[in-house]
């Protein structure tokens, strides 16, 4: 197998996810893209559909609060411990961003279908929550095998692109992800695989026999960004913790749209501490930092 | 040892004894009680003729041996190779439907909470779900949630195995009568009154003929708990563990 | 996590196979318990429902020759470059075992409906071939997002016993796969799962980053013997070659009812080459044993 | 390298060519001449701009990146990210349906062969399915196969963006036109007729308006073939490779 060339910076990483994306994601203890992320916001993407599996916290709050989402697919958007999303509870309110609220189960259903080249899967439960009447990507069909029996389809997810940050790539384009196992989902079932790392080793994945079992081969894989400390300010695994007073001067800043934007303009500039502007707005601080 | 048992601690051990004997108890995110039950239920277990209960919390790397990601849990649970878990609620009501994603119409509506999580799923599927809400107010137990995130039990002939099995408040457990679809109050936490559970909740429920107090954990389990368990839910949990250390007789080193 | 006691010899591992079992098993590439398939005929189990996954060889026809099998549900029962199985031809010929011809991909959605606890998975293609004629449990359905889409569904295959050979245990109850994820699968799906390991190794698997996310857990593992050169005479990766003159005598000796007998009582009499017996049955060689 | 071009390495050829430009190829078990016309597809378009064709021999550990099960070739071709593969049959008919399975009714019947494969699926969702079968008999190329394991094209609105793109055997190789549902013969191969393949063909075809003698590998592809090619099909097909090696001119070392 020849070396591929799939290695790129984290900027030309996120200038893959075109505007109107259908973008997916995973959850925090999977392994979120946050530098890549970053680079989103500073490139100013527009009209995502952002689609969490099967939930989102900081990355789906600030791409919100940055405008950088028209949809939003999701069982739960939630800054865990450090509390709810402020820029994302903004939105609802507001009506700016279309909400298809869905059960985790769903989602990985949704996904799978997308992987396996099936317009749909079939799923238990669900039948009686209000979540179906607003879905009409789930339909309450017949089990062919039952008699009276309702079950639901859900609909494939065809990603556009997945996004997101594991352990290890190699100069083969071989991405190792250890445990996360649905972050293979993600790769398979969207058309173009964008994956930041921890670090880059020598030597081929698929050639090592411990870890060739948990590797997305580079089939799947559009581009790789090496990003140490790349799920920052979120923690990861047992490598670094969460910044956990970046989460509450986030959560703290982020409940106004002006606070949110002094948030936006700090994370930009560096990997700091976010130091509350009382009273000043992005205007100000784009004056000072002039 | 002798020093009293907290708030905490009351429910921790009152939710290990509803999961006494299961298999296999799977804990969700943000679910620091439940998880420390959990914990307690396989430490009191173990060495049982039916073997130690296996325990899946979300979150924890030491105490959840899943590695097909995050699908295996409703796999399972579909299998019904999960015995137990549990749901909350931003709002819950009398027919034990639970509404996880916000007030008075949707979308834009009043108040907006994360979202449904697996609950439309999970509340079909496994045959003990235990419903957890430390604030027991009007303005959680209404009667009649405004947006049902997951259904109670009702005749509608769809494949349930699974639903509610009990409910525990800040104030008071709940036993829910699958066969007449009711809440049913067994037990008054101490400090608490039958009133006060009245008062505080906005839908009906029966009372069940002797009302007793919720018993305290016995001194097997206080041991276990601000032992072993207070350290192994700390691994997923560390600033819960934190302050649940905080409120010991003597202080352990951190 | 507590050790746990689930490491048995191969004989007590075969016993907990009952007579009558819906037993899935994993093609030669994926890990075949030979050693414990030699346990079952020696047992003498009856009336195997066999799954296989997708195809099967060696193991599939000398289970079929002994007399272990009722049905067989399989995409294929071939021995490759060695020929066709000759207990399996001659078992189809004779009628003795019920066939349930399968395609790949639909033992696969059979047994991810049963991993999935759903009664069915819709599956493309399929329509048109003779097979869906002769299969109850796959019905032609309507894609319920489609106009005029027809699909198949594919009932559940929910195996009684999964039995196969993998690389590694560790003393929790934990088998190490490797690459052939689809043990998972097997696993997943079965209400048992049985493993022979080429090695038990110290430590816990699942606290072996390299190695965790290619691990079933203890979790779903009946009991695991160690069975090193398992897989004999067939090969296994770079461990050991298939035994070539095993195979070439099998399919030469097996031709005939009495040419399989005696294979079967020197299989059973340990691990060297094959003596064609010229002219003598089993009886003969049991008398000679005795 | 001036030896004569032998049968094995016309057909590898041949089949090369009908790849070209595929980005992907997958090569199902017990197929060692497409295995071998795949990998010298890939040597053959290294360097070119569109990059070079991926290659999965089933069965192979080096030439097959696959990590998750056997399903996974059977999800990429559903997806539409497999564009050729190859199949045979113990029959095979002019509607361009094969049997996998055996002759004379089914389940006893006649001749049994090993079974269907994944033919059923992967007939229906390969664009470009190379039939291929080195037997040219009225044996295998009957009016009317006698159990079909995997459905030509038919008018019966079933999902179909794939099916058979031509058809190699050991006498000639035919075009399918996919419009009026014909083998079309395009060559035949050297030493061989157009009147034997009539005769040993059990189905009426179509004849392309000149009937060439199907091409010997150029020199480049030829030296690609009995170098790395060779060695690179030994991994998975050590018999087969040594068989082809003892054809060359100048025997390597083994």
């Amino acid at each position: 197998m020849s070396v591929v060339n799939n290695l790129v910076d984290i900027r030309a990483l996120a200038a893959l996810v075109p505007d109107g994306a259908k973008l997916v994601v995973a959850k925090d203890e999977s392994g979120v893209a946050m530098a890549a992320t970053r680079e989103l916001v500073r490139r100013g993407v527009r009209n995502l559909h952002l689609v969490t599996v099967p939930v989102s916290g900081l990355q789906a709050d600030v791409l919100i609060g940055a405008g950088c989402v028209a949809t939003v697919e999701s069982s739960g958007i939630t800054l865990s411990e450090f509390g709810t999303g402020p820029c994302f509870t903004r939105a609802i309110k507001a009506g700016s961003i279309r909400m298809k609220d869905a059960t985790c189960p769903a989602i990985y259903a949704g996904l799978q279908a997308a992987q396996k080249g099936l317009p749909f899967m079939p799923l238990r439960g669900i039948i009686g929550s209000d979540l179906l009447k607003h879905r009409d990507d789930w339909r309450v069909i017949d089990n062919p095998f039952g008699t009276d029996d309702k079950i639901v389809a859900i609909a494939a997810i065809g990603p556009d692109v997945a996004l997101f940050h594991a352990p290890l790539a190699d100069r083969f384009g071989n991405v190792f992800i250890g445990r996360q196992r649905e972050l293979m989902l993600l790769a398979h079932a969207s058309r173009k695989t964008l994956v930041t790392v921890e670090q880059v080793v020598e030597g081929n994945l698929l050639d090592d026999d411990a870890r060739s079992g948990a590797t997305i081969p580079a089939l799947y894989i559009e581009a790789i960004a090496h990003a140490p400390k790349g799920m920052w300010p979120l923690g990861y695994g047992d490598a670094y913790p969460i910044d956990a007073a970046w989460m509450r001067a986030y959560v703290q800043m982020a409940r106004t749209a002006e606070g949110f934007e002094s948030v936006v303009a700090q994370w930009l500039a560096g990997d700091g501490a976010l130091k509350p502007l009382v009273g000043a707005g992005l205007g100000e601080l784009a004056g000072a930092a002039a | 040892m002798s020093a009293a048992v907290t708030p905490t601690e009351l429910l921790i051990g009152s939710i290990a004894r509803l999961l006494a004997g299961v298999r296999h108890v799977a804990v969700g995110a943000s679910s620091p009680i439940p998880g420390a039950a959990a914990l307690l239920t396989r430490a009191l277990s173990e060495g049982s003729a039916a073997g130690a209960t296996r325990v899946s919390v979300l979150g924890s790397r030491r105490h959840n041996a899943f590695t097909n990601g995050g699908v295996e849990l409703f796999d399972l649970a579909a299998q019904g190779r999960i015995d137990a878990f549990f749901l909350g609620g931003g709002q819950i009501d009398g027919d034990a439907n639970i509404n996880l994603v916000g007030t008075d119409g949707y979308p834009q509506g009043g108040v907006r909470w994360p979202g449904s999580f697996g609950s439309a799923y999970l509340y079909h599927l496994v045959p003990r779900v235990i419903l957890f809400r430390e604030e027991h107010t009007r303005r959680v137990f209404v009667p009649r949630v405004d947006f049902i995130s997951a259904a109670g039990p009702r005749d509608d002939r769809v494949y349930r195995p699974g639903g509610p099995h009990a409910m525990l408040t800040g104030l008071c457990l709940f036993d829910f009568d699958k066969l007449r679809r009711r809440f049913v109050l067994l037990s008054v936490h101490p400090g608490h009154s039958l009133e006060e559970v009245r008062d505080q909740t906005g839908f009906d429920f029966d009372v069940a003929e002797q009302v007793t107090q919720t018993a305290a954990p016995d001194a097997t389990a206080l041991v276990l708990m601000r032992g072993r368990v207070l350290n192994e839910i700390g691994e997923t949990y560390p600033n819960f563990a934190q302050l649940w250390r905080a409120t010991l007789p003597v202080p352990a080193t951190a």
